[in-house]
């Protein structure tokens, strides 16, 4: 056996393999003048780059990608062409030279400093001998959370976690500002009119909805132990309320998951996550201390046994403390998405039309 | 001599906390007012909590002046472990600033808002503009350089959209928007990258941490990069020439009170992020960061200070010319700053602060003017001096700054300026800003000119004044540019303490 | 006795990646759109089957393989469903089968039309 | 070689944000500019991630000290190479660019949220999505005289 083992193996191969996919699915976008082939393009350069952050170790974010590349993203690009066109035009030659002058300078630098950088897989680097490696060092003792992922996102750099759920609410504001909220006068047709086409859709969606709200709340609650998360849940949980308006129509979604509601809720998470850090604080800790989440008399009564034996009693902070913040991530984001998708469905061409009229 | 050692302007329960109440309170705001059920009410909200973080920020005033630089730990986890806020006393003059522009911008809103935007969407603009203060204090307040990203991106979502709701008035505010939100992800993605090979270099994302490993390990393709690509990723979000396409279109077309708003804060937080690179990350004596300033940074705002000012001279758009005056200060600025000198920095902050007081006058004057008849162009604003004596003569005051006449703010900054550049033996400097200043004086006194001076086209509808509560904000800062300019030891005060905790390294 | 399984589930993965080639193959070559949604089936139903199938092998038997069992039976639920889908929603729009009973077309013809659009 | 192939993750990464930035630039629908962003943001976290491999590395879940799982993830790597650089036996990959890069694409969902919304609204003001169609009906619009000349 080599004294250190070299990244030249299987696993390089792979990279290496996905990366030149991911180069040449990009090199297609480029050339691409269908918006739609794009669309199509950009949600296979996501689910690409997931396995190949599978193959890079990074589980949680290949996972994110996966739901937010290829779902969510592509469901609002496509909303998006349907409201405005298929086709990008074609420019002139000349008027690409400027750009390519700029990639090629930043690609130049970008190559420059790759020359400096360490090789991959290089477990001295700094970045792999310094923080990285302390959190998995003090992770099992601070947090007592098995996915140092979940560890570091929740708890060491939570308040970025709670910066990330607040641009996911901006985000909400933001669409809802361009958009509208709600349904306008003229809808797609009630699902009546699309006839007897669809009854297979309808027999598989009814049984797909609530299996996915349930997996939605698996991965929510799996978090600690494995890839997963508010994040990943929120947004699959919006998956299965936009399956229903797929399927159903938006009048039948709106009417059990109205605009108003989804606004709420979504506010309500980023209120959850921040009302954690208060009480924190309010109990003598700094904000978003778990360790604090409980006061000491009330820490004393909660039996060991709730959450992994005795041993774990002093992580009962820190445990209760992700779940909640988790919770809160998981309302802001399922909401949040569901309001983005509100805006884009609830408008139809016609509207567009009128107000282009108005 | 003020003594801010003396304040204690809040209880010490709220003060240990008030880095973070800084922050958390306009969110927590936010949110609130999001879910508000009437307009009023949001905006009430949007008062509270901007009033809120003033006063958070007041309270940190007092601390930093007792104590130094106040550090407050997230979650309780020491950097670099955890995210870390540093407030120095650069940084407790940022928060001000912003908190206070924050307080006057939604004072305005309460009347200003109807006029522009429509009733459905006043509750989501206020928490829009909410979300947009509280990320650029955050900004300003934390230590911790990933952090730092995602506050840039907090205050620059909502602005997008908040932006182009201003196609109420005029459409071009849609393609503004979206011009703006290209730029600035490219911007914010830059910063991302550079912050990455730092990352790489260093291991760290703490910045106090990353500036002491990068002390002692000296030079390399990878730190040159990062360099590159923060001043470039933020010089986008400052408006650094030539990086400033996107702000006059975003500034012109927005709704009054985030132009106010915006033009008072959003660029300054950048600079001032890229200010704490520049001065505090990156290794004192690196020949790199050097040379970038002497032959990159300095010449760059030098040009700007000109070109930009030469284009506010040729503009119709009154409020475009207010942009384009806003890049060209944005150089003034940078000028100061590139000094690299403590009186070199604070004259820049004091720039910085006294710009963005009569910026914020002017903008908020125009929208005073334009509520009633909706004015686009400088040849409609003829003669509303006689129909609106009190906006008019507030935006004079902010023009007068601008222009740098004696006894205005204005003028002492300048002074400042060029004070800090002669005992740094730049010349050139004092060339540079003798000559934009004429151009100031040019483009100032078209716009002087035609709202005092010409008489009103027949058969123009008729302006009205603006009402009080656009009037009472506006005219305390006129006022405030009045007084600080005769007794200015207040900005002066926090000026200097700035620059020496910028440039000294002094705590 | 485990490395035997694992070199059968190894033989299964193989064959399943082959499927899922051949229908990604047939999916450029086959000339309208139902024949693509038939070729690109294979892939959801026949490549993924056998490729869980031989991971099932390989893993032994452990919590794992009530996980793969779950994801082939959400891909058994789900594929029909999107291919079902997917032609009713060409059969919509107005696509019609280019080989089969309904139309035949001959290929002098069909050269005309240049390769990768269905248009009819 | 051996350089070129340990570094080819930054090479391809520089790529990839050449391409994005590239579509942004040179392409004059916005729909597709907002794609291009996209894949520019993307190639960021790639970036990131590709800092925090470890070779022989397992993702930075914790295994059990002692476990059936730790020992087989051991058995495959040196001694010298496991007692130098792992935690309880066992070689993880680097936690925090994961964290980082699950913070940044949802900055990027998000932004590419509101950049559609936008775009559409570009689309219903204007009746195009093309930057040169929407130069040209902004410059007609800002020689127009408002309403009080």
């Amino acid at each position: 056996m080599i004294a250190e083992p070299t990244f030249f193996d299987v696993n390089l191969a792979i990279d290496i393999v996905l990366l030149v996919m991911l180069l040449v699915v990009a090199g297609a976008i480029v050339r691409t003048r269908s918006l739609l082939t794009a669309i199509i393009l950009f949600g296979i350069y996501s689910l690409v780059s997931a396995v190949w952050l599978v193959v890079m170790d990074a589980p949680d974010v290949a996972f994110t990608e996966a739901v937010v590349g290829a779902g969510i993203s592509t469901i609002v690009l496509l909303g998006a062409i349907l409201l405005t066109r298929g086709e990008a035009e074609r420019g002139d030659w000349r008027r690409l030279i400027a750009p390519a002058l700029v990639c090629v300078t930043v690609g130049g630098v970008l190559i420059y400093a790759a020359t400096g950088l360490p090789a991959l897989g290089d477990a001295s680097s700094p970045v792999n001998a310094y923080v990285g490696r302390a959190y998995l060092e003090a992770a099992p003792n601070d947090i007592g959370v098995p996915n140092t992922v979940t560890a570091v996102l929740a708890s060491y750099r939570g308040f970025d976690t709670f910066g990330e759920v607040v641009v996911i609410f901006a985000a909400g504001v933001g669409v809802a500002l361009m958009l509208g909220f709600g349904p306008r006068a003229s809808l797609a047709p009630p699902p009546q009119v699309m006839g007897d086409h669809h009854v297979v859709l309808r027999v598989a969606a009814k049984l797909l909805i609530p299996l996915i709200a349930l997996y939605a709340l698996y991965v929510q609650f799996h978090g600690d132990l494995g890839a997963g998360g508010g994040f990943q849940a929120g947004v699959i949980m919006a998956a299965a309320v936009i399956l229903h308006a797929l399927v159903f129509g938006l009048r039948e979604t709106m009417a059990a998951v109205t605009p108003k509601v989804a606004r709420s809720v979504a506010s309500l998470g980023v209120l959850l996550y921040a009302g954690v850090g208060v009480v924190c604080m309010m109990n003598g800790g700094l904000f978003l201390d778990y360790d604090y989440l409980f006061p000491p008399h009330i820490e004393k009564e909660i039996p060991g046994w709730l959450l992994g034996g005795p041993e774990s009693a002093h992580h009962w902070g820190q445990h209760f403390g992700i779940m909640l913040i988790e919770l809160g991530v998981l309302l802001t984001v399922a909401a949040t998405m569901v309001t983005i998708f509100y805006g884009f469905a609830g408008r139809s061409v016609d509207d567009a039309q009128r107000e282009a009229k108005r | 001599m003020i003594s801010f050692e003396a304040l204690h302007a809040a209880p010490p329960a709220l003060t240990a906390h008030a880095p973070m109440l800084l922050v958390v309170g306009p969110l927590i705001a936010a949110c609130a007012a999001a879910f508000a059920p009437t307009s009023r009410t949001s905006w009430m909200i949007s008062v509270t909590g901007s009033i809120f973080a003033a006063w958070m920020a007041l309270a940190l005033l007092g601390e930093v002046a007792r104590h130094g630089a106040v550090d407050y730990f997230m979650g309780g986890f020491a950097p670099p472990l955890g995210i870390a806020f540093h407030i120095d006393a650069a940084g407790v003059l940022m928060a001000l600033l912003i908190s206070s522009a924050g307080v006057m911008a939604s004072l305005y809103s309460g009347h200003a808002l109807p006029a522009e935007v429509r009733a459905e969407k006043h509750t989501l603009t206020q928490a829009g503009f909410l979300l947009c203060q509280a990320g650029l204090l955050g900004m300003v307040s934390t230590g911790d350089a990933f952090n730092a990203f995602v506050f840039l991106e907090v205050s620059s979502i909502g602005t997008y959209a908040l932006i182009a709701i201003g196609e109420k008035r005029d459409r071009r505010a849609l393609p503004a928007a979206f011009n703006y939100l290209i730029m600035g992800t490219i911007g914010a993605t830059f910063y991302v990258v550079g912050v990455g090979f730092l990352f790489a270099a260093t291991g760290t994302l703490n910045m106090a941490d990353m500036g002491a490993r990068l002390a002692t390990l000296g030079d390399s393709s990878v730190v040159q990069a990062g360099f590159a690509f923060i001043v470039v990723g933020l010089g986008i979000k400052a408006a650094m020439f030539p990086l400033h396409g996107w702000l006059p279109g975003a500034y012109s077309y927005a709704p009054s009170l985030i132009a106010i708003f915006l033009a008072a804060t959003a660029t300054k937080a950048s600079i001032y992020l890229m200010a704490r690179f520049v001065f505090d990350v990156f290794p004192d004596g690196a020949a790199f960061g050097q040379g970038f300033i002497a032959w990159v940074l300095a010449p760059l705002a030098g040009t700007a200070a000109i070109v930009c000012s030469i284009q506010a001279v040729f503009e119709k758009e009154i409020r475009r010319m207010l942009a384009f005056s806003s890049v060209a200060q944005v150089g003034f600025i940078l000028l100061g700053l590139s000094l690299a000198t403590v009186a070199g920095a604070s004259a820049g902050l004091f720039y910085l602060a006294a710009h963005a007081l009569m910026k914020m006058t002017l903008f908020m004057a125009l929208g005073g003017l334009a509520i009633s008849i909706g004015a686009r162009r400088l040849d409609e604003l003829a003669g509303v001096a006689r129909d609106a004596p009190w906006s008019a003569a507030a935006f004079a005051i902010g023009a007068a700054s601008l222009a740098g006449v004696p006894l205005t703010l204005g003028f002492l900054a300048k002074w400042r300026l060029v004070a800090a550049a002669l005992e740094a033996g730049q010349i050139w400097i004092v060339a540079v800003l003798a000559i934009a200043s004429l151009l100031t004086l040019l483009y100032i006194g078209r716009m002087i000119e035609a709202i005092f001076f010409r008489p009103a086209p027949a058969g123009a509808p008729r302006a009205r004044e603006a009402p009080v509560g656009v009037l009472a904000p506006l005219w305390i800062l006129a006022g405030l540019s009045l007084w600080f300019g005769i007794d200015a030891s207040l900005p002066e005060q926090l000026a200097n303490a700035a620059g020496q905790a910028l440039i000294g390294g002094a705590p | 006795m485990a490395d035997v399984l694992a070199w059968i589930g190894g033989g299964f993965v193989v064959v399943g990646v082959a499927l899922s080639v051949l229908g990604a193959v047939g999916v450029l070559r086959f000339p309208d759109v139902y024949t693509r949604i038939h070729a690109a089936s294979i892939t959801d139903t026949g490549g993924a089957s056998l490729v869980l199938l031989g991971l099932c092998l390989i893993s032994g038997f452990s919590l794992i393989t009530l996980k793969l069992a779950l994801i082939w039976a959400f891909v058994m639920l789900t594929a029909p469903v999107a291919a079902n889908a997917l032609a009713n929603a060409a059969f919509g729009s107005g696509h019609k089968p280019r080989i089969g009973a309904f139309q035949i077309v001959r290929t002098d013809e069909r050269r005309k039309t240049p390769r990768g659009t269905d248009a009819t | 070689m051996t350089f070129f192939l340990s570094h080819f993750n930054y090479f391809a990464v520089a790529v990839l944000m050449m391409a994005g930035l590239f579509i942004v630039f040179s392409s004059g629908n916005l729909i597709k500019r907002t794609i291009g962003l996209a894949i520019f943001q993307t190639a960021t976290g790639l970036f990131y991630i590709s800092l925090g491999k470890v070779t022989g590395g397992t993702a930075p879940i914790v295994v059990e000290p002692g476990s059936a799982e730790a020992r087989e993830l051991a058995s495959r790597l040196d001694p010298a190479y496991l007692a130098q650089h792992g935690v309880d036996g066992v070689v993880y990959s680097n936690p925090l660019p994961s964290v980082l890069i699950l913070t940044a694409i949802v900055v990027g969902v998000a932004t590419l949220a509101v950049g559609l919304a936008i775009a559409v609204r570009i689309r219903e003001a204007y009746g195009s999505v093309e930057a040169d169609e929407i130069e040209v009906l902004s410059r007609v619009e800002s020689t127009q005289p408002g309403p009080r000349a």
